[in-house]
């Protein structure tokens, strides 16, 4: 039955998303000889490590099961979890498999930890990738482009295939698929939600963290078959909400599912945002470097760590909610995220503004109370629900 | 005999602790009282509290002059120490007594209420004798709490007045009865009193009694250090840091120590110090109870457990549940919620003496690491499960280390503090000494 | 009670006590409150508490389980088995404020754990909230703790702090620890009027700041089991005077009203609808 | 205390000089509307103040009134006011103590009202929020803004790529934009003498504060240097003004060295110096003079300070360069303190615990700041490990006094002394 082979593909994916060792990518290295490249969040392209024969690895932090030891030597209470969490994999042996890491320009708290990684492990590839807040092409396309080639010389110079115009070519396709199929699933969600519970979702997103692109896809392209003949996944009487903030620092599974059984069903995120970060597609049919520097430039999201001049920010949420017919939105974000937390009351602003109702919390990767979030999400749907039908 | 000793008084948020040292440093007597509302009170009765045990100590070594064996001195001192402790028990529960009926006279309690607390005290009196009985197995040391949790229980079972009335006359006088030194009453008044009691027939026991009352007691010098230091009567070039003095008193205690690990009512402290005592760096965390004694504390009140039960309890858990919440108070709501969910109490405890020591690891971490020898003290060294817990993490973290834990360590602080007593009684002709 | 009223039951199952209550709502006019009861849990199951307390307001009510269109849970009550349908806390106390103070359009419910504000329209719509969290300084739980030291019960807070002349600035921000600074300020000689004032302004601070940042104006109604609290009022009143803040003698069981009057209205439209609702369904 | 300028008890001319500076720059401001100065707000790090002062614009710098803000006691109703609009609790303290000023009538710290922008000058080094901060503002005022983009010294180094990517926007943004608002051609020879002046003073501000390495120290380098760095941080650097406040500020500390004098506080003159420490991270504001006054009731000098380097850092050697007047701008973008590797910090840390022959040094971490504060506690660890000092580490934050507990931090200042006295003790005695 169709069901139990969904069932699975869920346990592989929750298992994926569970495994603090990191054992999927331990096995690839081992079947390829390749080089795995982790990286922080938000965004760094992935197509230029895949051209150069390297496995990306997303590492989010230590999620909810991770018991922080070490990682608080590390960092003031005052300061989000993720960094924390992720020193603590990088001591307790966990990162270990990984030849490298990235640290994007996401914010100062990445920024400085790439840094402290190089001290930390001076034996590793470091690099920091800055990203241009210029987004024009003469100008902050220029600096982003030597900047992608500067990490592929370094990645080279550590045993990385050079990087060449049509490997890169072909990476740009496969990520593209790639983009599409994350792509059907939200439009699948958004259309029945009841079909596309956000913790599968979320979890098959975590698994493009660990999987090599081509093994994700398909993943991906059958977990859309299965649900879709599933017949047992029926409406519920559920409010639509729009969820963002998590973009860095992820929610632990707990509170995703908490949200769903308050009475929310969520139709549109930012959880994992690396895979949707660019939207629409990267090939264009120029140079491949060229196509990725602009596709950064012109097609990133207005996330919070990117500059946005004059309100562009409030304006896209909006855009948002109308084209996921969302009935409200919800603001959930790591507590202490400097990015997030400053970019909210500007978002505030443009959404009351277009009459949408909204709620707020905060939570770090390890919360395990949900009481809170439980009432706050439940109060929302509940006033939503119980005045939309009147 | 004169005796000169220094004395080191450590105020801290919870208990106040008192260590005296002889001329040779070596330890003459420990008091420990809890913190009450009143510093100067607390810090008396403490050292009072140390100043009994001095004479113990005197006792001990007059009955070893007298030729008496170690069995016998043990079991000799053993009853009258216990027969002592049950007349200051009887002593304190009168004047708490005449405090209960003096509240509800004030607050116009009727006639029932009086009938309920006379046969509550009346009762807690005739238990007393059990109470001290040898091998029995107290809830605290401290009057609060003893008196407290039985008087509690039987306001609970017994008709003639509301709970509510009986709890908040207790509440109220408790305060007066800690707050008095008088209620305590004197060393020689209990010592007749429990020499008398103990009844058999010990002449070397009453002659060395006897001889202890002669020695006059001289002190040298005082140094307090505590969460209260500044409040603490003495003056200011008597005080010393709270840091300090547990680095010191853990090294006089195990000279090859380098990290010691404090975690008391109010604040937990990692320490290093080096092969002289002195402290190379140090980490506190407070503010927050959770992950302090007070923690445990509040948890013990929650389940209506003594805190000499929880580590116990705990040891018996066959799996560790996860208790979510940071928060002292939350963490007692969600443990209530897990309780009714049908988890195993002791089970919960196991999971929340895991959170306590997970936090005081990543204290350790930020203050430099586990280095061998690793001693770790305070009052929450006095929990087996707590202990354990930490036994293991370290052990998975940093390796093999030796962990030393005593019975005493509750007194490390003030140790360190009678230590820095002598330390500036013998520079006494070095002025401006350590500004505290 | 007339015929086609139809009756409808609230259990609010609290950290610190279980509160019911049974309303009878008519096909068209005003619903009205038959009946409450509360318990205190006192460390007891609160599912067991709520079975009782259900029980109880039953009898006080004259009625009979089989009687009841609707059984709403609120609080946390979604683990009774016997409701029909369950509300969050803030959809209830805006319910239950609005019935108790037609006039308010913004309540505060200040309960063991946890504070909400909570704004409203005229239909009782949740327009927005605040609510504390993580920490519990400032809560019931807090203000108990403390009185526990102080050997004062809780019906008498209030009408101390009332007597406080010079009240003391309470700083430690611990529900747990807090008791360390009052052992301070009496052992500085401050009376307790003057400590638990200090209290209750610190307190008041936290609240009206919630309150700001939901956005309240005009009438407030301050719910749970804190509104009886009215040294705690006194000084909310003082500090926020651009407040109307108003307190209910049933404002305690605003959560248990509210949810009984939701369970009515869903009640009604589930038989519109044809589909009836039972208690124990 | 009301400015910082009267802080002190004794006045030197340098001090009566800064103030008279501060208050014309202030008045100025508050005259620009009739005057028709152009004003652009800015940010201290990475400011480009000649460049402005080429087109005659006139430079407002948030922070320093959120800095202000703290120190007369305003901050804290300016928070408050910010967080009932809808600002967290957990971002940075002087973003809202900038808007709730801003919602509070823009009042300036000298009590006149300050202009409304003509422009948002974004040129941010160090910190993400300032990138934020101007989106928040960009909201609040209809100007123009014009984002200089610096990118961070991720390898501890700048590169050429690094350097045309700013030179770039300096030149295609920067420049068009100010010529746009202003109504002036861009004259780079005016940029050039402007340079030239900034050079001077940089060289007078660096002998100040390396004056710390001698034993007593005239004077000291964190509460006293925030003081010092005043003015080549803010509005004046280029010109005459700043030439003349620094060089009459060097002579009076030159010749507090020659007399063996120890630092001014505000209780007068530090006699006895008992120990020298090095401090990372900025101070509090709210409660400034009673920090300060923790120290010097330990007899306590802080000999060096990063702080006193977020505005530029001049002791490696750096000084702003008339023969390449956007290159040396661009370098002094990404050379501030904040926009250098953690690596680079230690060793900037270790070194001045060395040279300035410090007892130890104390991180004073921030809640507001994560650029500052994310990665201290392995600063600390780094370099204790390094020079062998004792570190030590409070915490407090910028303008939000609620974050400032003076007992817990007297209580971590006390035990940090007196184990570097214990220490220094049984070194000597035993
Ligand atoms: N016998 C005991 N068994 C278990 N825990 C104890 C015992 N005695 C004290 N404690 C714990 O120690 C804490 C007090 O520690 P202490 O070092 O006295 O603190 P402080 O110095 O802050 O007063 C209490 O909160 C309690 O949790
Ligand atoms: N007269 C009073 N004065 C002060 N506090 C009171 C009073 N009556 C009840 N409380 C407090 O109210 C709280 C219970 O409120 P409630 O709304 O029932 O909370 P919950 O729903 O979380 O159980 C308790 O903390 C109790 O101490
Ligand atoms: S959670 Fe926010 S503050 Fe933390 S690292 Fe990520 S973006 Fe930065
Ligand atoms: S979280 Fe809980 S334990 Fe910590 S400060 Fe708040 S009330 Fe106290
Ligand atoms: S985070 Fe730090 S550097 Fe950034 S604006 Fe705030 S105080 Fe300044």
């Amino acid at each position: 039955m169709s069901s139990s082979e969904l069932d699975r593909l869920l346990a592989d994916a929750e298992h994926l998303y569970r495994d603090l060792t990191f054992q999927s990518v331990r096995d690839w290295k081992r079947r390829t000889g390749g080089l795995a490249i982790g990286y922080m969040p938000v965004y760094v392209p992935r197509e230029i490590l895949h051209a150069q024969g390297c496995l990306p690895v997303g590492v989010l932090g230590g999620g909810e099961d991770l018991e922080i030891i070490r990682g608080d030597a590390f960092y003031q209470s005052y300061i989000c979890h993720i960094p924390r969490s992720t020193i603590e994999l990088g001591l307790n042996g966990a990162l270990d498999c990984l030849d490298g890491m990235l640290f994007p320009a996401t914010c100062d708290v990445i920024r400085n930890l790439s840094g402290m990684w190089r001290m930390q492990f001076p034996d590793k590839f470091v690099h920091y990738l800055d990203v241009p807040q210029d987004f024009d092409p003469q100008v902050g396309g220029t600096f982003y482009e030597h900047e992608l080639q500067s990490i592929a010389a370094a990645l080279a110079a550590r045993g990385a295939k050079p990087l060449r115009d049509d490997a890169l070519a072909a990476s740009i396709a496969v990520f593209d698929t790639h983009r599409d199929a994350v792509e059907a699933l939200y439009t699948l969600r958004r259309e029945q939600p009841w079909k596309v519970p956000t913790h599968e979702l979320y979890l098959l997103l975590r698994a493009g963290m660990l999987l090599p692109v081509e093994e994700h896809v398909p993943l991906l392209r059958r977990y859309r078959e299965l649900v879709l003949a599933d017949a047992a996944r029926r409406p519920m009487d559920q409010a639509r909400v729009l969820l963002t903030g998590s973009f860095c620092e992820q929610p632990p599974l707990g509170m995703i599912k908490t949200l769903e059984r308050a009475g929310c069903y969520i139709v549109d995120d930012d959880f994992v945002p690396v895979h949707r970060w660019i939207r629409g597609r990267v090939a264009r049919g120029g140079a491949p470097m060229r196509d990725l520097v602009g596709a950064f430039l012109e097609s990133g999201v207005p996330s919070a760590i990117r500059y946005a001049e004059h309100g562009g920010k409030g304006d896209d949420v909006v855009a948002r909610v109308r084209e996921c017919g969302a009935e409200g939105v919800v603001f959930c974000a790591p507590s202490f995220c400097d990015p997030a937390l400053l970019d909210q009351p500007m978002v505030v602003r443009a959404i009351e503004r277009a009459g949408i109702p909204w709620t707020a919390f905060k939570y770090s990767e390890n919360t395990g109370q949900f009481q809170v979030i439980r009432e706050q999400a439940g109060t929302f749907a509940d006033s939503i629900k119980l005045w939309s039908t009147v | 005999m004169r005796i000169e000793y220094c004395i080191g008084v450590d105020l801290g948020s919870t208990t106040t602790k008192a260590v005296i040292l002889g001329a040779d440093h070596a330890v003459l007597g420990r008091g420990i009282t809890n913190s009450r509302s009143n510093y100067v009170v607390a810090s008396q009765v403490a050292m009072g509290e140390a100043l009994i045990n001095t004479r113990f100590t005197r006792i001990r070594n007059q009955l070893g002059h007298a030729g008496v064996g170690p069995a016998r001195c043990d079991q000799l001192l053993g009853s009258f120490e216990r027969r002592f402790r049950e007349q200051q028990y009887l002593c304190q529960l009168a004047t708490l007594e005449s405090t209960l009926h003096g509240y509800a006279d004030r607050t116009r309690q009727d006639p029932a209420v009086h009938r309920a607390l006379d046969a509550i005290v009346a009762r807690m009196r005739s238990e007393s004798a059990g109470l001290f009985a040898e091998g029995a197995a107290r809830k605290s040391d401290f009057f609060r709490d003893l008196a407290g949790s039985r008087f509690h229980e039987l306001s609970e079972q017994q008709k003639e007045a509301r709970f509510d009335v009986l709890a908040g006359l207790f509440d109220k006088s408790i305060l007066d009865v800690e707050n008095s030194t008088e209620a305590v009453g004197t060393f020689s008044e209990h010592a007749r009193a429990a020499l008398q009691a103990q009844g058999t027939h010990a002449p070397e026991l009453a002659r060395a009694v006897d001889a202890a009352f002669g020695d006059e007691l001289v002190q040298v010098q005082v140094v307090g250090t505590g969460y209260g230091r500044q409040k603490l009567p003495f003056p200011e070039k008597s005080i010393r840091s709270e840091i300090l003095c547990h680095g010191l008193g853990a090294h006089a205690m195990y000279p090859h120590t380098r990290t010691v690990l404090d975690i008391g009512g109010q604040d937990t402290k990692a320490i290093q110090v080096d092969e002289q005592g002195i402290v190379t760096s140090f980490q506190m965390n407070d503010r927050c109870a959770a992950g302090c004694g007070r923690y445990l504390g509040y948890i013990a009140d929650e389940m209506n457990l003594g805190l000499h039960e929880l580590g116990p309890l705990a040891g018996q858990a066959t799996r560790q549940v996860r208790i979510n919440s940071t928060c002292t108070v939350f963490a007692g709501a969600e443990l209530r919620e897990r309780l009714s969910l049908g988890e195993r109490r002791e089970d919960i405890l196991a999971g929340l003496h895991r959170a306590i020591v997970l936090r005081a690891m990543s204290l350790l971490a930020r203050s430099g690491g586990v280095h061998e020898q690793f001693t770790f003290t305070g009052g929450v060294a006095r929990n087996s499960e707590a202990v354990k817990a930490l036994r293991k993490l370290v052990q998975e973290n940093y390796g093999e280390r030796t962990l030393n834990i005593s019975t005493e360590s509750i007194y490390t602080g003030a140790l360190g503090a009678a230590l820095f007593a002598w330390r500036a009684a013998e520079r006494a002709d070095v002025p401006e000494e350590v500004k505290a | 009670m007339s015929a086609n009223d139809l009756l409808s039951c609230g259990i609010d199952v609290g950290t610190s006590a279980v509160k019911v209550a049974v309303v009878a709502c008519p096909e068209d006019g005003p619903e009205r409150l038959l009946t409450t009861y509360a318990e205190r849990l006192r460390r007891r199951d609160p599912l067991e508490v709520a079975e009782a307390c259900y029980d109880a307001v039953l009898a006080q009510a004259g009625l009979r389980r089989d009687q009841l269109s609707y059984v709403a849970t609120t609080g946390e009550g979604e683990v009774v088995g016997f409701r029909t349908g369950h509300f969050y806390g803030m959809t209830t106390h805006a319910r239950g404020g609005l019935f108790l103070d037609p006039e308010v359009r913004a309540v505060l419910d200040i309960g063991a754990l946890h504070t909400r504000a909570v704004l409203m329209d005229e239909r009782a719509k949740v327009l927005s909230y605040r609510m504390t969290s993580q920490c519990a300084s400032g809560s019931g739980q807090f203000l108990e703790n403390i009185c526990r030291y102080l050997g004062v019960t809780i019906d008498e807070i209030g009408p101390l702090s009332r007597q406080a002349t010079a009240p003391e600035t309470c700083s430690s921000i611990c529900a747990v620890l807090a008791e360390t600074d009052v052992i301070n300020m009496v052992s500085r000689g401050i009376t307790v009027p003057n400590i638990l004032r200090g209290i209750h302004d610190s307190m008041a601070g936290r609240y009206q700041k919630l309150l700001a940042s939901a956005g309240a104006k005009g009438a407030v109604l301050v719910t749970g089991g804190l509104a009886n609290d009215i040294g705690l009022v006194a000084a909310l009143r003082d500090l926020a005077p651009d407040l109307d803040v108003r307190v209910h003698q049933l404002s305690a069981h605003a959560g248990a009203i509210g949810a009984a009057l939701w369970g009515g209205f869903r009640a009604r439209r589930l038989q519109r609808r044809g589909r009836v609702a039972r208690g124990g369904s | 205390m009301s400015n910082p300028a009267t802080a002190q008890i004794h006045k030197d001319a340098s001090q009566e000089r800064q103030k008279r500076m501060i208050a014309e720059h202030f008045h100025r401001l508050a005259q620009a509307p009739d005057t028709g100065h152009k004003c652009a707000y800015t940010f201290v790090p990475g400011n480009l103040t000649e460049l402005l002062r080429t087109f005659d614009v006139l430079p407002v710098l948030p922070e320093i009134n959120a800095l202000q803000s703290g120190m007369r006691g305003r901050s804290r109703d300016y928070i408050a006011l910010a967080e009932k609009l809808g600002h967290s609790e957990d971002v940075c303290t002087y973003v809202k103590c900038d808007v709730g000023m801003l919602h509070s009538g823009n009042v300036g710290p000298t009590g006149e009202r300050l202009p409304r922008p003509d422009l948002l000058l974004l040129s941010y080094t160090g910190c993400f929020t300032f990138m934020k901060w101007f989106e928040i503002l960009a909201q609040e005022y209809e100007c123009p803004v014009v984002m200089l983009h610096v990118p961070y010294q991720g390898d501890g180094r700048i590169t050429d790529a690094m350097r045309r990517y700013v030179v770039d926007q300096l030149r295609r943004k920067v420049i068009p934009m100010l010529e746009k608002v202003s109504g002036k051609a861009y004259d780079e020879d005016l940029l050039r003498q402007h340079l030239a002046r900034s050079a001077q003073a940089e060289t007078d501000l660096v002998a100040v504060l390396e004056a710390a390495k001698h034993r007593p120290s005239p004077i000291d380098a964190y509460f006293g240097g925030v003081y010092y760095i005043g003015p080549i941080f803010t509005a004046f650097r280029g010109t005459q003004d700043a030439i003349e406040y620094y060089r009459e500020l060097r002579a009076e500390v030159e010749e507090r060295m020659r007399a063996g004098k120890g630092p001014v506080t505000p209780e007068g003159e530090l006699e006895h110096e008992k120990y020298r420490v090095v401090v990372e991270g900025p101070p509090n504001w709210t409660s400034f003079r009673q920090f300060w006054q923790m120290f010097v009731d330990e007899g306590a000098v802080v000999v060096a300070s990063t702080y006193t380097k977020v505005g530029g850092v001049y002791d490696n050697g750096f000084r702003h360069d008339p023969a390449r007047p956007l290159e040396t701008l661009a370098e002094y973008c990404m050379g501030c303190y904040t926009n250098l590797d953690l690596p680079t910090r230690v060793a900037m840390l270790s070194r001045y615990v060395q040279e300035y022959s410090a007892d130890g040094f104390l991180i004073n971490s921030v809640k507001s700041c994560n650029s500052f504060s994310a990665g201290q506690l392995m600063i600390l660890r780094e370099v204790e490990k390094r020079t062998g000092r004792p570190g030590g580490f409070i915490e407090s934050d910028l303008v939000d006094p609620r974050y400032f507990s003076a007992s817990n931090i007297k209580n971590r200042l006390e035990s940090y002394f007196q184990m570097i006295e214990q220490k220094r003790s049984s070194g000597a005695g035993t």
